[in-house]
């Protein structure tokens, strides 16, 4: 059945803010977290210019034999992306989801300061809801 | 990806979370009365609101884009329009009209017949010059800055100095293009 | 059946309680009739009341009546049923009998027919006159009693009892009692039945025409009577409520207009408590009562059933809202009743009513709430009686001694004038009267208040009374009056708008106005009335209408009315404040001052006006504060009470400014300067918090440094309406930080003068701690007089009710700093400067974000160093940039005078620092001379140069810097000054030439930040020394001028050559050393070291012509030519020295040459040697000075070792061994000692022996 | 039909407050800042209560009111009532909300809850985090006291959260 | 017709008071007004003898007097409106009506941020909408 390996966000500068691991074989530390973050950030960034037309807005979807990694920028620039089983389903809605999610349990929770890394325990415990809730649909489909 | 159709500013309004607007209105109030009273000098108010409003725009913007499913908007225009038409009736639940358009599309007024923080004010006359209504737009500010629109928000026409509505300046100062991390790289 | 009314009343006069009939068979009650009556009135009888609920009477009156009595004869039969409760209530047969035959033949058939009649409630008493003793009589008595119980007891009721005349027993009174008892009980509730019935079947028809109501009312109250008679008051009460309420239902039924009543002579006196006062006959009217009469009537039953339970506080509530609901009543008939037949009426009835309840009444009487509800009624029914006793004397002509105040004004202006059909007209020949009242009216003048506060005065009329009188006369006659004044149509009832101006004034105009045009009228009818005649007019009415004595003497004259007046007031106002209403006590209590401040009893007007003032202040009623104060004020003017009146003064100037005129609160204003200023025996502090405000003005707090004065700028907002002088005005601060009581700001005590509103005032501090400050509390003085503010606004002035103006001031307005360094003295140069020459000794003076304003230096230079008087002293803007300058850039670049430099000249050691460097870093220019005696000397080459040269090169300057405002700051420092000679030198043998020529070689070591130029040198040679060549000392080569740069130097060759020393017997002293003179000039910047010298004139660089000089001593040793000894330097250890580790110092001493003749016999074979060795650097172990022999044989040698310790690491001197008794010339050190040698540091833990300190 | 506004306004009005208090002007001085929050929230109360008591019969002890507050007064702020009410006849109340919808976006770190009541200073120096929570409570705290005030009834009011998410409100009425 | 309309605070200061009298003899108003606290201070201490629904708001008639009658209400924050009327019949049912809406007004004002609990209300606001009430009530008692 279909999993979801990772969670990633990465602030408009292209800091990672916040990097959860849902059972991936490798968890990785910390630092190559950070790197592999902002050289996504790049890449993201990069992908835009490669566009032969203009009106980009970056890679959305990277798909790999072991992986997919779906990507989601918000218009402010905060980039959230998982990585998952390949074909998973259902991804763009996954992350629109955990976007509101962290408009609800981040940036409305005062103790978070702006583009730092999250530390919030409401929105652990909603994300790990979310990301349930979706095996739950796909299961029923 | 395809973004998804943007909903009305009515539809969002009632899927969103509301309280009763006196509470709103009147906590804004004391605010006010609070800070007139610690700071003494009212432009100094002006400034600590538009302060605020703009620390609250900044995280408002997020979950603005969030909940009503706006996609990117094209130009400045597009923009002001989703401001008045969704951004305010999504919170406020009052929507606001965009006019006085100047030639090349980067000022324009939004107008507020309607708006809940004044309900019940009465500005005395020691705070004449107060801009009462001043976090809305530190909020704009915030909230446009967020998405890498640098503008200047001024009050045109305030009904608390007895105009018929508000008049709420946005000027475009310019749009800050994405910039990319190619350093980052090597 | 009305006709039996009269009958009725007789009936109920003459009879007040129970009927018992006594059927007296055998004759027996005079003999008994004693013991009956002593029982009675009944203890403790039990009846039954209408709703069948047993009641104990504690006290029911009866009476026997035999039934032989005339009274008891028989009437008609619908007669008694009417009357029925009259009739008897019990029967009681009175039998004796002794024997049983006599009994059955004649007693009992008798006994029968008096009982056969079964309306009667009877029973049967049996006297027994057997005495005691008499067995047979008694045991007949019994016989006969037995049989008697047998033939008229029942089972179901007893109706037999037995009293023995002799021996009686006590039960028997007991069982007789009950006996009654049962039967009033059982006739009670009969008739009560009885009546019920009947009045049930009347009331069924009360709305058919055959509707009386005086059947009704017969039936009705025959009942209440009956319960009255019972001592049943509730029933009896309820009787007569029901009564009422149907009255008033059927009275003014549709249809037949009834005559009301209230026209009699006597009416106007309420007969509310006096059931009597007429016979209902006469008030009868067709089928019912006139409403006047009756109505009162029936109140006054239940007034009086009232009383009988105790309950006088029901009847005055009870009367005061009858009074009210009937003067209603009486206002409707009011065309048809006697002129002011309401108002003379209503106050009869509250004065009755008064005095009724009053006298029924003791405290203590009912609960606390109904007993504060009684006094409160009280106070009602006074207040309505004055009210209505205000209007009859102001229609009388009294109206200007009627206080027109707040209250007078609500009771009265909203109370419409008397309706008359017709106002009274004026009686014939009372024009006397009339002139009285027309001198009244133009005597009286409206009393001005205190302070000459003018107001129109509150309204006492609902409408004009001229036009309202006059109308109602025109009303008749054609012409309609209200188009002859320019009056507005007719005021309704009630209106309150009347034109509340001084009425008698503008009417008496407008009188003349018409009177002056007679033609409009014809008949002295129609002319309109003026007031005085319609005062006279009323009066004569009146006099009709009132037939109480006292009243109309109330109202004959000014005085008598006033004295009523007052009494109503009083009594009113004491009910008051007996009851929940305190506020109308109170206010009563200002009407009952203003009559004393009429009669000028100013003390008891005080009292109450105080008792007013304080109501009012505390609820902040200022609207009606500022009605009163004014009147206590002038009482306390009068009184003297200086205290109290300036705090009235103040209050009232602390009211809304839009009470008063700004004329009337400039005069508050005055009498509080007058009193300030004029010697009050008991001067009190003054409040002014709600008039003087005070708050730190806009913008930073003050920023002051610890122990400075400063200046802080207040704002007060005056509350007085013109300017005032404050003698001395200070302000308290209080230290936000620590609790420690607020320190002082003492404004300077010369008199401030306050505009209204906003003023700006700097009041000038002393020195504060460090800490953050608010503003406190206002104090200063007004002439003598010390007031205090404790008011802090922030920026308003006192009544403004902007919010702000309560919050306590959180903003500091003074912050005072910790101590900190404010300014810093430092010498500009580091580097040495030039001895025994002038030089510019630069001084920094650096602010540290304090201004120097007029600050002065002390200098004061130590010894050796001294000020060129004569010169300015310099001082310039610092720049840092000057630093790094280097030398080689001209030196006129920073010529000391550059566009900035400022002369200072020096006072005594002082020097007053410009302004324009207060705030500025400045270097201040010193010329100074540091004087050394004694000649600089050279070394020869390797020797180090000792330190002692740069210790006598220091000088100090000690300076002092006042500043600070008023000069309070000082800081010291004294800054280090190096001086030096602009060389050091040193020299060597640079060359030995074969023909014995040396080569002396001279290097010139620069000891300055400058470039030194060298245009001559020459040396004087010291004896035994002579130049060679051609001898003008010169140096070998010319290369002049040679420039020597910032501490580089420079070697001059000179060739000399020894030359043997003059022989001692040419007496003259040997020269011992030599000189070396070098003409030089020096070129340099005053901002970074040595420069050229200070001359005379300042301007321009310094002139090269005038080099300078330099003279160095020099000491040469003449190289050795005939060696006798030589000492050689055994090489040390090759494994270096090492700190702490000994070694050897070998030397090895030979003799060269036999010692001549010339050498002392006596110690031939013996050296005297000595090791000089620097003590900081060495230890030498064993001797070092001593005796060593050596052969005098030439080649003779010998080596002396020393055990040393290096005691110091890097290269030191190492020890040297010398030869005391030999002459330096004849040793020759060969081979020589090294200069310096080597010294490792200590080898790790190696333990060694460190010098004692 | 009552006027409605997003519930996101008043949340970021309150962290606004909170945000420019602490460490804005008062940074230094929390107990200050405190005494403005609460301020703030007194005169809402004030307000609220006036408006929320109009149309019904006066209070004749403090009970009542209390319960004024936990049902009515509740439901119009947050759409729910109190869910617990506590007394010690003493004149000390103590009102639980299980869920109290203002902390419900906020994540508070554990230590804070350790460090139960904190409205008594010896918890506010406890460790900063407690102090920022209590800051965004002193504005509830003084809703409830403006609001009982202007009933009459002079209170001192604190929160405690010693067991999130539910906030419980101890009221102690000045004898 | 309504003569004057008063609201006084807990302390008994009067907070506004307004009379709609042309003449300009307000003061017996006030004085009216404040006496008639007496009546209400009696009303809310012995409870026992007020009007039958105990803790109404609307305290009824406080003053038969034969002129002019003097109605209160009494909020829950001890805040007094204090009507004084001369037309003598007059229904309780609108007079309750009248100082709901009466109410309503007052909280709006005191809804001000700027406005001082226990002060003056001064609000020009309050002022137009009392008056458009009072006018109403006229017509309501006159129908």
């Amino acid at each position: 059945m279909a999993a979801i390996y990772s969670l990633y966000i990465i602030n408009k500068s292209g800091g990672l803010i916040f990097y959860k691991d849902y059972g991936s074989a490798g968890r990785m530390d910390t630092n190559d977290s950070l790197r592999l973050a902002s050289l996504w950030h790049s890449m993201h960034a990069i992908s835009q210019q490669l566009s032969p037309i203009s009106g980009c807005f970056g890679i959305e979807l990277l798909q790999a034999d072991t992986f997919d990694l779906h990507c989601f920028q918000s218009l402010t620039g905060t980039k959230f992306f998982v990585v998952c089983e390949p074909g998973t389903p259902h991804m763009e809605n996954l992350l629109k989801h955990i976007y509101e999610l962290y408009t609800d349990y981040v940036l409305k929770n005062p103790f978070y300061e702006m583009e730092m890394p999250i530390r919030c325990e409401l929105f652990d415990i909603s994300l790990a809801q979310a990301v349930q809730k979706e095996r739950v649909s796909l299961l029923g489909r | 990806m395809a973004p998804a159709a943007p909903k009305s500013g009515d539809v969002i309004f009632a899927s969103v979370d509301r309280v009763n607007a006196e509470l709103f209105t009147l906590t804004y109030g004391a605010i006010v009365r609070q800070l007139i009273t610690d700071l003494e000098e009212v432009e100094e108010v002006n400034k600590q609101l538009d302060q605020m409003g703009y620390n609250i725009g900044v995280r408002l913007v997020d979950e603005f884009l969030a909940k009503s499913s706006v996609s990117r908007c094209v130009d400045f225009r597009e923009t002001a329009d989703v401001i008045a038409k969704v951004g305010f009736k999504m919170f406020l639940g009052v929507t606001a009209s965009v006019t006085n358009w100047d030639a090349d599309g980067t000022t324009c007024s939004l107008i507020l017949e309607d708006n809940p923080l004044v309900d019940f004010v009465e500005l005395p006359d020691t705070c004449q010059g107060l801009h009462y209504c001043n976090i809305l737009s530190g909020v704009v500010r915030g909230a446009l800055e967020m998405v890498s629109m640098k503008t200047e928000v001024t009050w045109l026409r305030d009904m608390l100095r007895g105009d018929d509505v508000f008049e709420l300046q946005v000027k475009l100062l310019k749009q800050v293009p994405e910039e990319y991390p190619y350093k980052d790289d090597e | 059946m009305a006709t039996f009314l009269p009958q009725f009343q007789s009936i109920k006069s003459s009879f007040a309680h129970i009927v018992l009939s006594v059927e007296d068979v055998s004759d027996l009650w005079p003999t008994i009739k004693k013991g009956f009556e002593e029982r009675l009135p009944f203890k403790r009888a039990s009846l039954n009341n209408k709703t069948r609920n047993p009641v104990l009477v504690d006290e029911l009156p009866a009476e026997f009546i035999l039934t032989t009595d005339a009274r008891l004869r028989s009437r008609f039969p619908q007669e008694q049923s009417l009357f029925w409760f009259r009739e008897p209530y019990a029967t009681i047969v009175l039998v004796t009998c002794e024997d049983l035959d006599e009994f059955k033949n004649i007693l009992k058939p008798r006994l029968k027919l008096i009982v056969q009649n079964d309306e009667r409630e009877w029973f049967i008493v049996y006297v027994s006159k057997a005495p005691a003793h008499n067995d047979q009589a008694t045991k007949m008595a019994k016989k006969v009693y037995a049989k008697l119980e047998v033939d008229f007891s029942s089972k179901k009721r007893e109706r037999c009892c037995k009293l023995d005349i002799h021996g009686p027993d006590p039960n028997f009174w007991e069982d007789l009692e009950a006996k009654i008892m049962e039967c009033i009980r059982n006739t009670l509730d009969r008739r009560i039945q009885f009546y019920e019935e009947e009045i049930r079947k009347l009331s069924e028809q009360r709305f058919m025409p055959v509707w009386n109501f005086c059947n009704f009312f017969i039936l009705k109250e025959s009942l209440a009577f009956m319960f009255e008679i019972a001592h049943l008051h509730e029933d009896a009460l309820r009787e007569y409520d029901e009564l009422e309420l149907c009255y008033l239902e059927t009275v003014n039924m549709a249809g037949k207009q009834k005559d009301f009543g209230g026209v009699e002579k006597g009416d106007d006196q309420a007969t509310l408590l006096d059931s009597g006062k007429k016979a209902l006959a006469q008030i009868v009217q067709d089928d019912s009562f006139r409403e006047f009469e009756f109505r009162q009537y029936l109140f006054a039953c239940q007034a009086k059933l009232l009383f009988k339970l105790k309950r006088p506080f029901e009847v005055a509530s009870r009367g005061y809202s009858f009074i009210i609901s009937f003067s209603g009543a009486l206002a409707l008939r009011e065309s048809m009743l006697p002129f002011c037949m309401r108002e003379v009426w209503v106050i009869t009835a509250c004065l009755a009513l008064i005095a009724a309840t009053v006298s029924n009444y003791e405290d203590g009487l009912a609960a606390p709430d109904v007993e504060k509800e009684f006094y409160r009624v009280q106070g009602e029914l006074h207040t309505l009686c004055h009210t209505k006793f205000m209007r009859l004397g102001h229609l009388v002509g009294y109206g200007s001694d009627i206080e027109r105040s707040p209250v007078n004004s609500a009771s009265l202006s909203m109370l419409p004038w008397p309706k008359p059909a017709v106002w009274p007209p004026l009686p014939p020949d009372a024009s006397s009267e009339v002139l009285a009242k027309e001198k009244m009216i133009l005597q009286e003048s409206p009393r001005l208040k205190h302070f000459g506060i003018q107001r129109k005065p509150l309204p006492l009329e609902p409408s004009v009374l001229l036009r309202e009188a006059n109308r109602r006369r025109a009303s008749l006659s054609a012409g309609n009056m209200s188009d002859l004044f320019d009056g507005r149509p007719s005021s309704g009832d009630g209106d309150s708008s009347g034109t509340p101006s001084a009425v008698q004034k503008v009417s008496n105009v407008s009188m003349s106005r018409t009177l002056s045009s007679p033609g409009n009228f014809d008949g002295s009818i129609d002319r309109p009335m003026r007031l005085a005649e319609i005062f006279v007019a009323a009066e004569h009415a009146l006099r009709n209408t009132i037939s109480d004595a006292d009243l109309w003497k109330s109202l004959s004259s000014v005085e008598e009315f006033e004295q009523k007046y007052l009494d109503l007031s009083k009594g009113a106002a004491n009910n008051y404040h007996r009851s929940w209403w305190k506020r109308h006590g109170v206010v009563l209590d200002g009407e009952i001052a203003a009559v004393h401040h009429k009669h000028e009893n100013y003390d008891l007007a005080a009292n109450l006006y105080e008792k007013v003032c304080a109501l009012y202040a505390g609820e902040g009623w200022e609207n009606l504060l500022a009605e009163v104060l004014p009147n206590l004020a002038e009482c306390q003017k009068i009184l003297n009470d200086q205290a109290g009146y300036l705090s009235s003064c103040v209050k009232l100037l602390s009211l809304d400014k839009g009470l008063f005129l700004p004329k009337e609160r400039q005069a508050f204003q005055s009498e509080v300067v007058r009193l300030a200023h004029s010697e009050m025996e008991h001067p009190v502090p003054l409040d002014v918090s709600s008039l003087i405000t005070f708050s730190s003005n806009q913008g930073p707090p003050l920023e002051l440094c610890d122990g400075d004065p400063g200046t802080l700028t207040v704002a007060l907002w005056s509350g007085f309406p013109d300017d005032i002088t404050l003698e001395s005005l200070s302000v308290m601060l209080t230290a936000t930080n620590s609790t420690d009581e607020g320190a002082k700001a003492i404004k300077s005590s010369e008199a401030i003068v306050l505009r209204p509103g906003r003023n700006n005032i700097t009041v000038s501090l002393p020195p504060q701690k460090p800490g953050s400050y608010v503003l406190g509390a206002l104090t200063g003085q007004i002439g003598q007089l010390r007031f205090r503010s404790h008011s802090f606004s922030k920026g308003g002035p006192v009544d403004t009710d902007d919010f702000m103006s309560f919050e306590k001031p959180t903003r500091p307005v003074l912050k005072v700093a910790r101590p900190r360094s404010l300014v810093d003295l430092a010498a500009a140069v580091s580097s040495a400067l030039l001895m025994n020459e002038t030089q510019w000794v630069g001084i920094i003076v650096k602010p540290i974000n304090y201004s120097l304003k007029d600050a002065v230096l002390h200098i004061d230079t130590g010894p050796g160093l001294s000020i060129a008087e004569k010169h300015e002293i310099e001082i310039e803007k610092h720049e840092f940039g000057a630093n790094n300058t280097g030398l080689d850039n001209p030196p006129d670049n920073h010529s000391p005078v550059s566009a900035d430099v400022k002369q200072l000249s020096l006072e005594d050691g002082k020097i007053n620092l410009p302004d324009w460097t207060s705030n500025i870093t400045s270097v201040l220019w010193i010329p100074l001379k540091a004087i050394s005696h004694g000649l600089a000397e050279g070394t020869p080459a390797g020797t180090v140069p000792q330190r002692q040269s740069i210790v006598d090169g220091l000088r100090t300057i000690a300076l002092r810097l006042d500043f600070g405002v008023s000069h309070n700051q000082t800081f010291e420092k004294t800054v280090a000054v190096h001086f030096t000679d602009p060389f050091h030198v040193t020299t060597r043998v640079a060359d030995k030439c074969s023909d014995g020529t040396l080569l002396l070689q001279v290097i010139l070591q620069s000891q300055v930040k400058a470039s030194l130029t060298i245009s001559d040198a020459w040396l004087d040679l010291q004896d035994g020394f002579a130049h060679t060549g051609k001898g003008d000392g010169r140096p070998v080569s010319k290369f002049f001028p040679l420039i020597v740069s910032s501490k580089s130097r420079a070697g001059i060759l000179f060739s000399i050559c020894v030359v043997d020393t003059p022989a001692k017997d040419e007496g003259k002293e040997l020269d011992p050393i030599s000189i070396l003179n070098i003409r030089y000039t020096i070129s340099g910047d005053r901002n970074l070291g040595a420069h050229s010298p200070v001359t005379k004139e300042l301007t321009g660089p310094e002139n090269e012509t005038d080099p300078l000089t330099f003279r160095s001593a020099l000491i040469l040793q003449r190289p050795v030519l005939d060696p006798c000894f030589a000492v050689g330097f055994l090489p040390l250890p090759s494994n270096g020295l090492r700190v702490g580790q000994l070694v050897t110092m070998n030397w090895r001493v030979e003799r060269l040459k036999d010692s001549g003749k010339d050498v002392d016999s006596d110690d031939l074979d013996e050296v005297l040697y000595e090791v000089n060795v620097n003590s900081e650097n060495w230890m030498v172990a064993g001797r070092k000075r001593g005796y060593t022999s050596l052969s005098t044989k030439q080649g003779s040698r010998i080596v002396i070792s020393i055990l040393c310790l290096p005691l110091i690491a890097g290269y030191v001197r190492p020890p040297q061994l010398g030869l005391p008794d030999v002459d330096k010339a004849n040793i020759s050190c060969n081979p020589p000692g090294p200069h310096l040698v080597c010294v490792l540091p200590p080898a790790f833990s190696s333990s060694y022996c460190v010098p004692a300190a | 039909m009552v006027r409605e506004v997003s519930e996101s306004c008043v949340e970021s009005l309150l962290a606004e407050i909170v945000l420019s208090y602490c460490s804005g002007f008062y940074a230094n001085k929390p107990e200050l800042a405190a005494r403005r929050i609460e301020a703030i929230g007194f005169q809402v109360g004030h307000q609220l209560s006036e408006r929320y008591t109009m149309d019904r019969p006066r209070f004749t002890d403090n009970l009542e009111a209390i319960k004024f507050i936990c049902k009515d007064f509740w439901s119009e702020l947050f759409k729910k009532q109190i869910d617990n009410l506590k007394t010690n006849h003493r004149g000390t109340f103590v009102l639980q909300d299980n869920r109290f919808r203002w902390l419900a976006h906020m994540s508070i770190d554990p230590s804070v809850q350790a460090s139960g009541n904190i409205q008594d200073p010896s918890a506010m120096a406890e460790n900063k985090s407690a102090q920022a929570t209590g800051m965004h409570l002193y504005f509830p705290c003084g809703i409830i006291r403006g609001a009982l005030s202007n009933l009459g009834i002079e209170c001192a009011v604190s929160a405690d959260i010693s067991n999130l998410p539910a906030c419980s409100f101890v009221i102690r009425i000045k004898a | 017709m309504i003569v004057c309309l008063a609201v006084v605070g807990h302390e008994n200061n009067p907070l506004y008071i307004q009379s709609f009298t042309e003449s300009d003899d307000a003061l017996k108003l006030h004085h009216i007004v404040h006496c008639s606290l007496d009546v209400i201070d009696e009303r809310v201490n012995n409870p026992k003898k007020s009007s039958p629904t105990i803790n109404e708001a609307f305290l009824g008639l406080l003053y038969p007097t034969e002129n002019y009658k003097v109605y209160g209400y009494l909020t829950n924050t001890k805040v007094k409106f204090i009507l004084v009327t001369t037309d003598l019949d007059i229904r309780d049912a609108d007079v309750r009506n009248f100082f709901r809406k009466f109410h309503a007004a007052y909280v709006d004002a005191v809804s001000n941020p700027f406005h001082v609990p226990g002060k003056r209300i001064t609000s020009r606001t309050f002022g137009e909408r009392v008056s458009t009430i009072v006018k109403s009530f006229g017509l309501s008692s006159a129908s």
